[in-house]
């Protein structure tokens, strides 16, 4: 078989375990957040029937051209940023499409699915969603600063700009990890983690209680549907990149479901205790503590 | 640390204001951003709108819109009879119908000449707590929920469910209690009940202390509350504030103390203030005033006769007729300053009825004031912490 | 310090991710309180059809509806609630007073359905899943309305039993005012009432405090309302709604109280009957007791001239002459009359029809005629004795006892029947046995025992207060006789007066004996009719069932069209139903004047 | 001022743009909603049906006192999000409509519209008396009596207010509805828009909704 | 409470003086001397707090009562200022400008019940209704159960009997 063609399959094979580990991992983080709220919560496979049903809608209207798209663009931020991540460490069908300077793609796609969104939703004509979309905007901008800078620390730690090499510099016991070889990065990236998972206090874009719900309010049946698939994909591409940032990869699935599960819950634990940020205060919190690590990340690992 | 970033805003691109402290909106001129907030909205409290105008996130122009849940209470009242009233009332304010029971009957009766016996007098003050608890846990659960917490609302909506059985149990209804009769109360407590109750009350103070650690000891928590929508103490009587929101100002307003009704006079407690009314310190005298209520509950259920009438004799209620006059019954509920105007002309029918809902003042006029220059994302918060009800603005 | 404590508090959130969730397992399966205002049941066997749960009902959301198997009866309107589940609040008020105590409500509260039509139903009718619930809110321990009857005025007995001056003195304004207040308009009574009153509407009146508006609904149905509201067997109040849980209205004192607070001077003016268009028909009455005067009342007022033909020298019939003064003072009895006479009514005393006057005289002179004139005969119990010359019959004593005519009186008296008519006469005698020897020793025994006795409940009970016997439940035998002086009576037990079908069929238990001492003995179980009066050939064309009762159609119009009969001896005995018979009568014989035209 | 609500005037859209609205025309009715048959794969639309059978989003709108018991609902008590059941604050990704009791005729107008937005099939479920016939209001003159002749009504539920678990067994209902197929009401208000329109314009006689929103 | 009015009944016509409890009185006072007087009162008598303004419709002397509840938030007592005015073009002057709550408070008497407040700001706009084309709902003489059959479709198959008519008819139907 031709290596691409086994290649593209094997990406789409894990485009699917992605999407189904995503689709649980969601019903059960959203059960855990019950059970503090001590009840019981959603069955842990809801989130299939959500989107079964969300597909069974028979109308849907359109608010034009950008509209049809805008899910497509997110899901396309979602799946482009897994395929370009080395899922599993060492194995040649899981690297999907890694490349030399791939840590600057996953940046810039970290923001591509959000600016179609933006596209999108500006076109669906309710202010909820323009308001919301600029809310997304400013914050993954202010977020984005001590990502880059914790990165940027990584890179000049590995002298790499490859996700495959970073994790490969980690491999030989847990200490090699760069959570313990570069802790200032770390600090910063799981900072910035926080809102990359849109999770409180730094929910703001959807917050329910201000714009119900932000840049999707008016997408429905399928469209929704590609914006739920995308909810699942997207956040398991970012715990797999952190992961292989900062915990040393995965050389296996079953290592890979522990880990990410373990870094989603870093989220969800601090999700659960506050309520949500305003977005000028997000932003300046982002421009504060984060920020000042993250420079210092990138200053501790060029010149010490 | 970030104190450092505290940029000062530039605030030179605002329209100044004009003589009435509004601003002259011109739509087309693309600057502003029209926004209505409900009423299908999650962050507005109950069935209302908020007709707002934004500069960036920032309200210039907010217009309250009420009446999606006028029923027409006070005309409805004109042509039913006394007795008909009674189960109608309550429904002007749905999370503490309580309130209205006790005003429209004490009214009644102050009309009627009518001195009901001393255990009605004690089970209504209980039941009169209990609702300000119940309304209270909700209050709280929805404060926290406006800013995005969602974890306590599931607690303190448990703990008020926990009430609602208790009130079942003694008033026969969940939600609307119809328990407070003209004359008296409808039932004596049911066996066991103390004990539930206490129960219940231990789980209260218990998870109280939970949502003081999660909530109030929360550093976004205060960050989103504190020097927010400060109620400035001068605007107390320009507004008609009452209740909490005037307590929280230093003001202590409270009709428990100020007009005593009920058993009140035999109970131990003080008025619970603060000293300026931001969203925290509104949050918080509420959250004292609750423990308070469970204090209340307790002293209640302590001193309180175990046996005896609990109606007085009343004429047929099919044909009661109440002497003509007219007064004016008031009662602290959760919100403030309770009020029923009963105004009687001697016969069958009550010739008006006029309600005075808390909310009234607060929702409408202090609102729309409250809310200029305020942030978008801070509406909810500020609106949950005025602590309105639509239904008793719009009756 | 508490900045960070402020970041690490809301951690301990967490520690509730252990605890056990507090939901309830089932929902579906949780129960309400047993206090709980659920759906709606009805005891519909119970429950009579008064409508006060539609009344109270603020929603409208209560309908009285028929339903199968329930018959409309005296006290039983026949409709059952029907409730509609779109109007309901559950508020509970119709439970509350509800005057049978038959609406309940279950604490079961889920109904589901995809037809909004289908929330209508009929509690305790149709077949619902909570009809045998145990729980919910049922009646509280207080009242919407008062149970409890004012209480009246009357003299103590230790004042009374000596004289013949009214026991019952009447309500005070504030007492009817109260009394009235307990009324729950439901109108049953109505139905009951032979005259069909406006009950609830002369109540009404009363609360209202306009005595003039009730003294025309009176008269609307009654032209004798002082006598009515003394001595009315008032049957209404047996099937008020308010006594089946409380004590029932007292409807006949709060008539008496309308009658007595209008001057009688005025009722003229308030009836406004000052001018009646006469048109020229003569209408010939026989008897001025209650059936006649209602009729002369209502003919009157339709501008017929009507003259009465009164045996004896007053006029009122057995009003005057079988009720003791105690009980309705002859005063009263005057003031109705005069009113019915100045309306042009003219009666003639002293003539007896068949004596004095023929009725086919009558038939010529007028162009109809009424007779009502009662059961004046006493009737025996043919026990061997009761020829003996100090056995009485009760009508005849009360009779001499008005008239003014001096009676014997023995040490001890025995009184045959449980009647009205035996508690007058026993109460009678024991006021003349107080006048004569400072004692009474009067014994009233009965066949049928206490809870079936016919005479009204307060009449025993008052009766006792004057120290007379009431034993009831014993069958006379035969009256001793020795030394032709009545010693006494001897009884055996009574063990049941009806069979299976109600009819009047004795059971005794010969072994069970008992003698009253008496040296009179009155009998007072039953009156008969007399008439003589009707000459051979009119009885020959009058139809008469085989008891010798007339027989009439409903306008009480006999088989000879121009005669009309009415009163005890068609209906009865009591006041009311020969106020009702006159009253038709007349409308009968207005229709049959007017259809001869 | 009533005269005046319904002359054609000039709103702003949320950017400002200028449009001219005609109170009196019915932009709603330009674009008539269609009726949309299910799939005529047997086996297909059972699977779609149990789908959404078992996820209701409901839309957050309380429209009357009813929204009170929703709280319970939502939260540790009733927690019906094990059944499948969640919030949804947006009518456009809500599948079922709770009409929480009375409905003024100030609300009416946005039930309708919010209604209008939702997406089929999609569901309506009355709760309380009022909704049936008025219930406590009945003589009011600023609510409706019965719901069923503006909306199409799939499931009742009564009470006043009922209580959650009476809201829980009307979901289950809903549900049964849903998977025997039944759950066909939007189709029946595209049917019979007409009437309903009729019926709807009986009391809300000016449609000037206030600018672009509400 | 009476020792205030004794005092100001120089100054302004009061009348129909009554204590109806400890608390509260209620006095009547003509329309032109209203305002300076509740002004007075709270300015100089300490009545800070306006609780409740409303409205009374008397159709039968075709007047309509306006009650301004005032309450003193030191000594805690409560007057009812009752204010008589004609009921056809009924108006009354504003106090919008004493309390801020008043405006909302008048709005909603010139929707209910049509009484104007002039210069009241927005007393104009509709409040609670939307659309409203009939008299003021809150006047007495609006029937709100005729309008309410008329429009709203109540359901059918209820039927009506009243126990006594119907006993008559199966009973006694032809007397």
């Amino acid at each position: 078989m031709d290596p691409l063609i086994k290649q593209i399959l094997f990406a789409l094979l894990t485009i699917f375990i992605v999407l189904n580990y995503g689709l649980i991992v969601q019903g059960i983080v959203r059960k855990i957040g019950a059970r503090v709220g001590r009840r019981y919560g959603i069955p842990f496979y809801q989130p299939y029937i959500d989107i079964i049903k969300n597909y069974s809608k028979r109308t849907r209207i359109s608010h034009g051209i950008m509209y049809y798209i805008a899910p497509v663009f997110r899901l396309t931020g979602g799946i482009g940023l897994l395929l370009f991540i080395p899922v599993i460490f060492g194995n040649n069908m899981f690297q999907n499409f890694s490349f030399s300077g791939d840590l600057l793609l996953i940046l810039y796609f970290q923001f591509f699915g959000v600016l179609g969104m933006a596209l999108g939703a500006a076109e669906s004509g309710h202010p909820n969603s323009a308001i919301g979309v600029s809310r997304g905007l400013s914050q993954v901008t202010a977020y984005e600063l001590p990502l880059t800078l914790g990165v940027l620390s990584l890179a000049v730690q590995y002298n790499t700009l490859n996700v495959s090499e970073i994790v490969a510099a980690q491999q030989g016991g847990i200490l090699n990890w760069s959570f313990f070889t570069n802790p200032l990065a770390s600090i910063a990236l799981l900072l910035a983690f926080l809102a990359a998972m849109g999770r409180s206090p730094f929910d703001v874009v959807l917050a329910p209680q201000e714009i119900p719900i932000g840049p999707p309010t008016e997408f429905h049946s399928g469209f929704l549907g590609v914006l739920q698939l995308n909810r699942a994909i997207f956040p398991i591409a970012k715990l797999i990149l952190f992961m292989n940032l900062l915990f040393g990869g995965a050389t296996n699935w079953g290592e890979l479901i522990i880990k990410t599960f373990f870094i989603y819950m870093w989220s969800v634990f601090v999700g659960v205790a506050f309520p949500r940020f305003r977005v000028d205060q997000s932003v300046r919190w982002y421009l504060g503590v984060p920020l000042i690590i993250g420079v210092a990340a990138v200053v501790v690992s060029k010149f010490f | 640390m970030s104190k450092l970033f505290n940029i000062k805003e530039d605030r030179s691109l605002f329209p100044e204001k004009n003589e009435q402290g509004k601003i002259d909106i011109d739509l087309s001129s693309h600057k502003y951003l029209k926004l209505w907030h409900g009423p299908q909205h999650p962050g507005i409290t109950g069935n209302m709108s908020l007709e707002i105008t934004l500069l960036g996130d920032e309200v210039m122009d907010c217009e309250t819109h009420v009446g999606y849940l006028h029923r027409g209470f006070e005309k409805l009242m004109e042509r039913r009879k006394y007795i008909q009233c009674f189960p109608i009332v309550c429904r002007v304010a749905v999370p503490e119908p309580d309130f209205n029971e006790y005003c429209f009957a004490s009214a009644m009766e102050e009309l009627a000449g009518i001195e009901i016996p001393e255990s009605a007098k004690w089970l209504r003050t209980l039941v009169l707590e209990m609702a300000r608890l119940a309304s209270y846990l909700m209050w709280i659960g929805g404060q926290a929920g406006a800013f995005g917490q969602g974890i306590i609302g599931q607690w303190t909506n448990y703990l008020r469910d926990s009430m609602l059985d208790r009130f079942e149990e003694l008033t026969g209804g969940r939600v609307y209690h119809m328990y407070i009769i003209p004359g008296g109360v409808r039932g004596l407590l049911p066996s066991g009940f103390k004990q539930r109750m206490e129960e219940n009350l231990k789980f209260i103070e218990q998870m109280m202390k939970d949502v003081e650690r999660v909530m109030f000891n929360n550093a976004v928590f205060k960050k989103r509350s504190v020097d927010m929508g400060i109620i400035e103490k001068d605007w107390i009587y320009k507004f008609g504030i009452t209740g909490p929101n005037a307590r929280a100002a230093g003001v202590p307003l409270d009709v428990r103390k100020d007009n005593p009704y009920l058993v009140y006079p035999q109970l131990d407690f003080e008025a619970v203030t603060a000293t300026h009314s931001d969203i925290y310190n509104r949050a918080d005298v509420r959250r004292r005033d609750l423990l308070m209520s469970v204090d209340l509950i307790r002293q209640i259920m302590a001193k309180m006769p175990q046996k005896g009438e609990i109606r007085a004799e009343t004429p047929n209620v099919l044909h009661w007729k109440v002497p003509a006059g007219e007064t004016y019954s008031k009662a602290e509920c959760t919100r403030g300053e309770y009020g029923y105007y009963m105004v009687s002309d001697g016969s069958e029918y009550p010739r008006r009825i006029n309600v005075r809902g808390p909310s009234y003042t607060h929702a409408v006029s202090l609102l729309e004031k409250m809310i200029i220059n305020c942030n978008l994302a801070d509406i909810a918060g500020l609106m949950v912490s005025l602590h309105t009800y639509p239904p008793e603005i719009e009756r | 310090m508490g900045k960070i404590n402020d970041i690490l508090s809301p951690f301990t959130a967490w520690k509730h991710l252990v605890n056990e969730p507090l939901t309830v397992k089932k929902p579906l399966e949780r129960e309400g309180a047993d206090r709980y205002r659920g759906f709606h049941k009805n005891e519909i066997d119970k429950c009579i059809g008064c409508g006060t749960c539609e009344d109270i009902c603020q929603n409208a959301a209560i309908d009285l509806v028929p339903v199968e198997g329930i018959e409309t009866k005296d006290g039983d309107s026949g409709l059952r609630p029907k409730i509609d589940y779109g109007r309901c609040c559950w508020c509970a008020l119709c439970v509350d007073i509800c005057t049978t105590n038959s609406l309940s409500m279950s604490n079961e509260f889920k109904w589901i359905d995809e037809d909004a039509d289908n929330f209508l139903f009929i509690p305790g009718a149709d077949d619902k899943p909570w009809n045998n619930s145990e729980k919910g809110w049922k009646k509280p321990d207080y009242n919407l309305y008062d149970p409890n009857r004012v209480d009246m005025q009357e003299l103590h007995p230790e004042d009374r039993d000596k004289s013949f001056i009214e026991i019952v003195q009447g309500y005070s304004k504030e007492q009817a005012l109260k009394e009235a207040d307990r009324c729950v308009e439901c109108g049953i009574c109505t139905a009951t009432c032979p005259a069909h009153m406006g009950i609830p509407e002369y109540i009404r009146a009363i609360r209202n405090d306009d005595l003039e508006e009730g003294l025309r609904i009176l008269y609307d149905t009654n032209p004798l309302p002082e006598i009515c509201g003394r001595i009315c067997t008032h049957k209404c109040e047996t099937v008020c709604s308010v006594g089946h849980t409380g004590d029932p209205l007292s409807i006949r004192w709060l008539k008496r109280y309308i009658a007595d607070q209008n001057p009688s001077e005025r009722f003229k003016e308030i009836l406004g009957t000052d001018t009646i268009e006469q048109n020229g028909k003569k209408i010939a009455i026989i008897g001025s007791g209650p059936s006649g005067l209602s009729a002369a009342h209502y003919l009157a007022l339709m501008g017929y001239s009507c003259t009465i033909f009164e045996k004896l020298p007053l006029a009122g019939g057995m009003m005057r002459y079988g009720i003791p003064e105690y009980r309705l003072p002859y005063d009263q009895i005057d003031k109705d009359i005069n009113y019915i006479l100045s309306l042009g009514v003219e009666i003639k005393y002293n003539v007896t029809i068949g004596k004095d006057n023929t009725l086919d005289q009558l038939h010529k002179d007028f162009d109809a005629v009424f007779t009502g004139t009662g059961l004046h005969l006493g009737r025996s119990t043919r026990i061997p004795g009761t020829e003996h010359k100090d056995v009485h019959f009760a009508t005849d004593l009360l009779r001499e006892i008005s008239l003014g005519n001096e009676i014997p009186v023995a040490e001890k008296v025995v009184v045959i029947g449980g009647g009205n008519v035996a508690m007058d006469i026993t109460r009678s005698m024991a006021r003349l046995q107080n006048q004569k020897f400072g004692k009474v020793n009067v014994i009233a025994t009965s066949l049928e025992s206490e809870d079936i006795m016919p005479a009204d409940r307060e009449e025993i009970v008052e009766a006792r207060e004057e120290n007379a016997q009431i034993i009831p439940g014993w069958g006379p035998q035969s009256i001793e006789i020795k030394n032709d002086k009545i010693t006494g009576l001897h009884v055996i037990k009574c063990l049941s007066v009806f069979d299976e079908e109600g009819r009047f069929n004795p059971k005794f238990d010969e072994n069970i004996k008992d003698f009253f001492e008496a040296e009179m003995v009155i009998e007072s179980i039953g009156q008969g009719m007399d008439l003589s009066y009707l000459t051979d050939e009119i009885k020959e064309n009058l139809k008469m069932d085989n008891r010798g009762r007339i027989i009439v159609d409903n306008n009480f119009q006999s088989s000879l069209e121009w005669l009309f009969v009415g009163g005890d001896i068609i209906q009865g005995p009591d006041v009311i139903h020969g106020i009702a018979n006159g009253h038709k009568a007349a409308i009968g014989i207005d229709n049959y004047i007017n259809s001869k035209k | 001022m009533s005269k005046e609500h319904t002359e054609k005037r000039i709103v702003y859209s949320p950017e400002g743009d200028p449009i001219e609205v005609n109170p009196l025309q019915d932009y709603f009715c330009e674009d008539l909603p269609e009726v949309h048959k299910a799939s005529s794969i047997a086996i297909l639309e059972n699977f779609r049906n149990w789908a959404r059978s078992r996820s209701l989003w409901v839309l957050g709108f309380g429209t009357g006192c009813g929204a009170i018991e929703m709280r319970p609902l939502m939260t540790p008590k009733f927690d019906a999000y094990r059944y499948g059941i969640q919030w949804r604050p947006t009518p456009r990704q809500a599948d079922v409509f709770v009409v929480s009791g009375y409905l003024s005729v100030k609300t009416l107008k946005r039930v309708i519209r919010t209604y209008e937005q939702m997406q089929g099939p999609k569901y309506v479920m009355a709760l309380g008396s009022c909704t049936i016939n008025g219930g406590m209001y009945w003589d009011s003159y600023n609510t409706i009596n019965r719901l069923d002749y503006y909306l199409p009504v799939d499931v009742y539920v009564a009470g006043c207010m009922p209580r959650p678990e009476a809201l829980l067994a009307g979901f289950d209902q809903l549900k049964k509805i849903i998977r025997e197929g039944r759950g066909e009401g939007y189709n029946k208000y595209a049917e019979e828009f007409a009437w309903y329109k009729a019926n709807q314009k009986k009391i809300i006689k000016d449609w000037d909704m206030p600018d672009y929103n509400w | 409470m009476k020792e205030i009015i004794d005092r100001l009944q120089e100054l302004y016509p009061i009348g129909d003086f009554k204590q109806q409890n400890k608390s509260l009185a209620l006095i009547t006072v003509d329309k032109d001397k209203a305002v300076d007087f509740i002004t007075r009162l709270k300015n100089e008598e300490g009545f800070l707090h306006l609780s409740i303004i409303t409205a009374v419709d008397w159709l039968e002397k075709n007047k309509f009562q306006l009650s301004y509840l005032i309450n003193n938030p030191t000594t805690k007592n409560s007057f009812v200022v009752r204010v008589m005015i004609d009921r056809e073009n009924a108006e009354m002057f504003s106090i919008h400008h004493l309390w801020e709550q008043a405006a909302t408070y008048q709005r909603e008497l010139k929707e209910m019940f049509g009484i104007d407040f002039p210069g009241s700001p927005g007393v104009d706009k509709p409040f609670i209704l939307e659309g409203w084309h009939e008299i003021p709902p809150y006047r007495r003489d609006f029937d709100t159960k005729n309008y309410s059959e008329e429009t709203y479709f109540p359901r059918e198959g209820r039927t009506k009997n009243v126990p006594a008519e119907y006993m008559k008819q199966k009973l006694y139907p032809d007397e």
